[in-house]
């Protein structure tokens, strides 16, 4: 079946993010299509390379890069949410004057149609949040 | 048939009330993350639990209950266990999947 | 607009007040993008979620902008589908009254102004849902 | 004396009943962010909010009132109203805050 | 360690469940580093905080590290004030016997093991939070 | 009277950065000192200068920089809680192999023991959070 996954919460803060990588590597393993995850909300802020975490402890941001490249994932990070919170890819960045970047492997930042638009293709759309 | 779901503690959050609220009979509820406690035996939404169990199927991420230091023997009869495989056939399987956040 | 050959129904589920969190704001802007893709939508508006259509929100006082003229014009976008929950609203103390005066333009009946708002009770607000396929929580 | 901040809701959270059951007699409680709303006339809390008032002084942070489209006429009666500048006062005039997030 | 020449008491509230959200994991780093300072260092454990210090947590399968054993280490610290609020332990159907069994050697009694945990009710926990100087809550 | 702020909460998600900023404000003009903002948990996303909120948005990132600019406000990132979020300054960057920074002028890194020294130091300590 065709599923569609939104993640409102950035890393660690809350568990939505690890819940929903693991409902979409379950999904996945069990042979279903993933339409498209959509970052919204502070859910954007798991698509930095930025980040350090300790090494004891699991890396949420490479662990969404390497499903992507394991499955060729849609990851698309919401635009309008990515530049309030500084997401940014390098053409957002030259856009809006920035001098850095830090948007992670395996991610694409996109409009918010792409979140209706995985509610029309997915069969399903799974929502994760706080 | 809808799959609500339900992330928060219900001593925290007063989602898994108005979950239960509007879920019809014959609708599922998963309980997951926090709201695994709504799951466990002897807490004070217990009687809240089971009554609901009497129009809805409830299930439990046991991935989250168990994270939380408990175990099957501490479920309110009834309820029942899933993994994150188990998660997605509830998906899968309804119609509809609604968040409760 | 988007072409895509597919009507699906669309519920936005608010269950959060406004500005103490983005969730509504973010809501709304979701809601005003999706109107150009044509599907068939309507607002559901639970708990704390029916603070965010309350009238005469002042917002100069904690320097965020007041974003709830913004509601008016769900009509424009042809959203006129909007369900406060009676229960949510009766433990708050407020009625429709309360809550801004959210219309849209019947073309079929001479462009008429008509209230989007509907109070639903619990009963109604489960058989909506029912009838939905997607729905988005904020 | 301890002043009492409470940032939620009554109806999404559980702070604001802790935080009353906790204060003790001659506190100071500030509602502000989500938390002006257990301020408001006629809400299921009103008499929650009332007895509290027996024992603690009750303030709002009327910004955050009036930017939920409440104006001083909807408060409960015995609510004192502060700016950011009497958020500060109450602070600096008791000997300790305590948030209930 | 660091001198300050100022002892003050710092009281540690937590009133969130683990793993949910950070919060608990997070202060207990504070907690941690806050030992350093030797101020006069007490926890409080209300609502879902209680839930941080449930024995048995067993985190393999949802992918996150399991800090819970980190509690144990409070004793080494000399963190042995910890409050647990009778009342949010007992709506939760859990007694004492459901927590990790935490303790601290007492150097002043041969440096006996005593349980570092003590069952509060509302007025005593009022009482503890209004000889502190800082409250930092989580 | 010497205050200290601990901060959180990123920006725009929840009001708990809006609400410090107006009460630090607040203090400041009334005369007070405000010893140190101890950024913690997601409130560390307060001091990345990649944001880009809608023109008739308020900055939340710039505001706390500009306040500390005109009263010399100690801004201070939680080194630990920045690393797992993606919060770097260029010394961070460069100890991580990192190929980016994103902090924001006026804002600091620092280890938690500034929290607890801002609860020695200052005569009152208000935390402002979700």
């Amino acid at each position: 079946m065709k599923l569609g996954i939104m993640v409102s919460e950035g890393p660690y803060q809350h568990q939505a993010s690890d819940s929903a990588y693991n409902f979409t590597k379950a999904a996945l393993e069990k042979g279903h299509e993933i339409f498209r995850v959509f970052f919204y909300h502070d859910g954007v802020n798991n698509a930095t390379r930025l980040t350090v975490p300790p090494q004891d402890d699991r890396n949420v941001v490479n662990r969404w890069s390497e499903l992507s490249k394991q499955y060729d994932l849609d990851l698309v990070v919401c635009i309008a949410a990515a530049q309030r919170r500084g997401l940014l890819d390098e053409n957002e960045a030259k856009r809006n004057g920035k001098d850095a970047n830090n948007i992670a492997e395996g991610f694409r930042i996109s409009g918010l149609g792409q979140l209706i638009e995985a509610g029309i293709q997915a069969e399903r759309l799974v929502v994760f949040g706080d | 048939m809808t799959l609500h779901t339900v992330n928060k503690s219900p001593f925290e959050a007063n989602s898994l009330e108005t979950c239960l609220r509007l879920a019809r009979s014959g609708h599922s509820v998963l309980l997951f993350e926090d709201g695994v406690y709504a799951a466990s035996k002897g807490t004070k939404f217990e009687a809240m639990l089971i009554k609901a169990m009497q129009n809805c199927k409830v299930h439990v991420l046991l991935p989250d209950f168990e994270a939380r230091g408990m175990k099957t023997e501490n479920l309110i009869a009834g309820v029942n266990t899933v993994d994150y495989a188990g998660f997605v056939d509830l998906v899968t399987e309804s119609e509809r999947v609604q968040s409760w956040l | 607009m988007e072409e895509s050959g597919v009507i699906k129904k669309f519920l936005y589920v608010n269950r959060r007040a406004p500005y103490g969190s983005i969730y509504a704001l973010e809501s709304l802007e979701v809601v005003l993008i999706g109107a150009a893709f044509e599907q068939d939508v309507s607002l559901a508006f639970i708990d704390d979620g029916v603070y965010q259509l309350k009238k005469n929100q002042a917002t100069d006082g904690i320097g965020m902008k007041n974003f709830s003229p913004t509601y008016n014009a769900l009509g424009d976008y042809d959203i006129s589908k909007i369900y406060v929950d009676k229960d949510s609203l009766e433990e708050r103390g407020l009625t429709l009254d309360d809550l801004m005066n959210l219309t849209w333009e019947d073309e079929n009946d001479n462009y008429a102004k008509k209230p989007s708002i509907s109070l639903v009770n619990s009963e109604e607000l489960a058989a909506l849902m029912e009838q939905q396929d997607v729905v988005l929580s904020f």
